[in-house]
């Protein structure tokens, strides 16, 4: 994941999330036990925090630009 | 790869996800109380405040929600037909698989016309249904409704005490649920949402 | 040539106190939305809020896509892509508007309780008037941003500012991708 | 060496978690027990049949077999009524034609009215008390445990630094 440019990986991610949320509206709409709302639900958070909002950069500091 | 231990807890959530989610299948309760096997529905035919004849047999294919009362009635009545109003709202497209029948406990003062008026308060799809005391008497034997007129001193005139229940009927005319007065609205909407959609597939 | 390398040891010390003071706010700030998340499974149970699903799903995407414009804004100016930063910042503001607008404007317009009707208004205008609230300081802030990027003032090696507005934008996005299916899916109809 | 530092902080994480979810599971069991003192029961199932020929008897004014309003249920607990008589009949808050089986699954304290009357007779109350099924127990401990896993895993790193000078020292000579 991390050999695409950062621009590249944006758009990735982007998509990935953009389907997962198709997923969860259809799972809504169609009544489906709500513990699979929950699943794509963090795995939605999970995606944005590692590679929207860096969470490992809490960490590494010195690691300047991204990497 | 520093995201190998990232991945490697996506998957697990999603298999956790997905194994509570398909594999452990929790069955549907019903609210109401389940008739089990469904006894075919008495057959009646009474006068509809829609005009011409209701005829119990030739509305298969729908599910038929049916209570006891009468217009003069004060209290229980009215809410019950409210609720209905608000079943079938809450249905939303739903509401065209199932069909709402009023059968009068008070044959004298509730003739069509009556009826007509006092359901064009509510709903004008509901039916109202009236008819001779005999033929009446026979229906609300074979659902066994109780019927006792209480005389009363003031304006209203005689008062009926009655049985409060919803009779549910499913699409292939057969008597499967009873329903009574204290369900909610939520449980009675969930329980006709998860029918029609299990009739539908 | 020590004095240069110590003023960059210091200056990503302060980085590395501010990351993590921020994400000590975030911290903290979930707290207040997992309050709230809570309250709402404690006074409706599994009842469904019988909102707008499609007008839901329209405001979600609207922010997601945001969100993605936020990420090419930093990726950008840590290239020094002063034009392409400049036009993404400018599309993230655009799209956190108009997810103003649909919350506020249409959904609340919309729904079908009033804030005054018992639990289910309780609920669901609380937990949206303060994520809305969280999405007007993100514009306040972004807006600063793009004052000091018309500015030039941020450079690929300090351009901190950029990055703490687009995390807590991620965040305010973060909230919503929790409270969308609790407020819009979840609970029988 | 940064890898050091993650290791250990997520490793430090861990471990909160852990303690958490322990002291989770005690207040939520305590609390439970204090407040349901309920025992752990399956899920019960009542049998009540209707024989043939009930209809004659009650008119001879034998009693109909009923639900003693004394029973205390617990939710999810089932009431099966069989009517082998030849007319419907009423039983408790269930109705069941001739020939069929009525089933209801008791979910929350109710009082029926079995009819739109105000003769007190008609009216009938159940007890039903609250279980503990796994779901609400795993709650309980999820809104405990994660919440405070996260804080003791903060308050450890305030109180236990992890040791980063010896660890800053070595980044720099690497770079």
């Amino acid at each position: 994941m991390t050999k695409l440019s950062p621009l590249k990986r944006g758009v990735v991610i982007f998509i990935i999330l953009g389907v997962l949320t198709a997923i969860e509206y259809y799972f809504g709409v169609n009544d489906f036990p709500s513990i699979l709302l929950w699943t794509v639900a963090i795995i939605k958070i999970l995606l944005v925090l590692q590679f929207f909002m860096h969470i490992n950069k809490v960490i590494n500091p010195n690691q300047g630009g991204h990497e | 790869m520093k995201n190998s231990g990232f991945w490697f807890l996506l998957v697990v959530i999603a298999a956790v996800g997905i194994v509570f989610g398909f594999v452990v299948e929790r069955p549907y309760t019903y609210r109401g109380s389940l008739i089990d096997p469904a006894v075919p529905a008495p057959e009646f035919s009474l006068l509809s405040s829609q005009g011409g004849d209701y005829r119990l047999d030739s509305r298969t294919g729908k599910f038929i929600l049916i209570f006891f009362g009468y217009t003069h009635c004060p209290d229980v009545c009215p809410t019950t037909l409210y609720e209905m109003k608000e079943i079938k709202a809450r249905l939303k497209d739903k509401a065209e698989n199932i069909e709402f029948v009023f059968v009068t406990v008070d044959p004298e003062r509730d003739t069509q016309d009556q009826l007509k008026r006092y359901l064009s308060s509510f709903d004008e799809s509901f039916f109202g249904l009236t008819g001779s005391t005999e033929q009446l008497e026979m229906v609300w034997k074979d659902y066994g409704v109780y019927r006792e007129i209480q005389e009363t001193d003031n304006s209203l005139g005689y008062l009926v005490d009655h049985t409060s229940r919803l009779y549910l009927i499913n699409s292939q005319g057969e008597l499967m649920m009873t329903y009574l007065y204290e369900t909610t609205l939520d449980e009675i909407v969930s329980d006709l949402n998860y029918l029609i959609k299990k009739a539908d597939l | 040539m020590s004095s240069i390398n110590n003023s960059i040891v210091s200056y990503q010390r302060k980085l590395a106190i501010s990351r993590l003071g921020l994400w000590l706010f975030f911290t903290s700030d979930a707290f207040m939305f997992g309050g709230l998340l809570v309250t709402r499974f404690y006074l409706l149970g599994n009842k469904s809020l019988n909102l707008d699903r499609t007008l839901g799903l329209l405001v979600t995407s609207i922010l997601l896509t945001s969100s993605f414009f936020m990420n090419r804004a930093e990726v950008m100016v840590s290239e020094r892509n002063h034009k392409g930063f400049i036009t993404s910042l400018v599309i993230t503001i655009l799209l956190g508007i108009s997810f103003l607008v649909g919350v506020i404007g249409l959904e609340w317009g919309s729904a079908h309780f009033g804030p005054g009707d018992g639990a289910e208004g309780a609920v669901f205008y609380m937990m949206t008037g303060m994520h809305a609230f969280h999405v007007l300081t993100g514009l306040i802030f972004l807006s600063l941003v793009l004052r000091n990027g018309l500015n030039k003032k941020y450079t690929p090696e300090k351009h901190y500012a950029v990055e703490a507005s687009a995390n807590y934008w991620h965040f305010v996005d973060v909230v919503w991708i929790i409270y969308y299916p609790v407020l819009y899916l979840m609970g029988t109809m | 060496m940064v890898v050091g530092i993650r290791n250990k902080l997520v490793l430090r994480l861990l471990y909160s978690l852990i303690i958490a979810f322990i002291f989770g599971f005690m207040i939520s069991e305590v609390s439970f027990q204090i407040l349901t003192k309920n025992t752990e029961r399956e899920v019960e199932i009542y049998e009540i049949k209707i024989p043939e020929g009930t209809s004659e008897r009650v008119e001879k004014g034998f009693p109909i077999p009923t639900i003693p309003e004394s029973m205390i249920f617990f939710e999810g607990d089932k009431i099966i009524v069989r009517n082998d008589d030849r007319v419907s009949h009423q039983l408790g808050p269930i109705w069941v034609p001739a020939g069929s089986t009525g089933t209801l699954t008791l979910e929350k304290p109710q009082t029926y009215s079995l009819a739109c009357t105000f003769q007190p007779s008609k009216l009938m109350g159940l007890e039903v008390r609250p279980r503990l099924t796994n779901d609400i127990r795993l709650q309980g401990i999820l809104a405990i445990g994660l919440p405070s896993g996260i804080l003791v895993w903060l308050f450890s790193i305030v109180i236990f630094p992890i040791d980063s000078k010896k660890i800053e020292v070595n980044s720099n000579y690497e770079e």
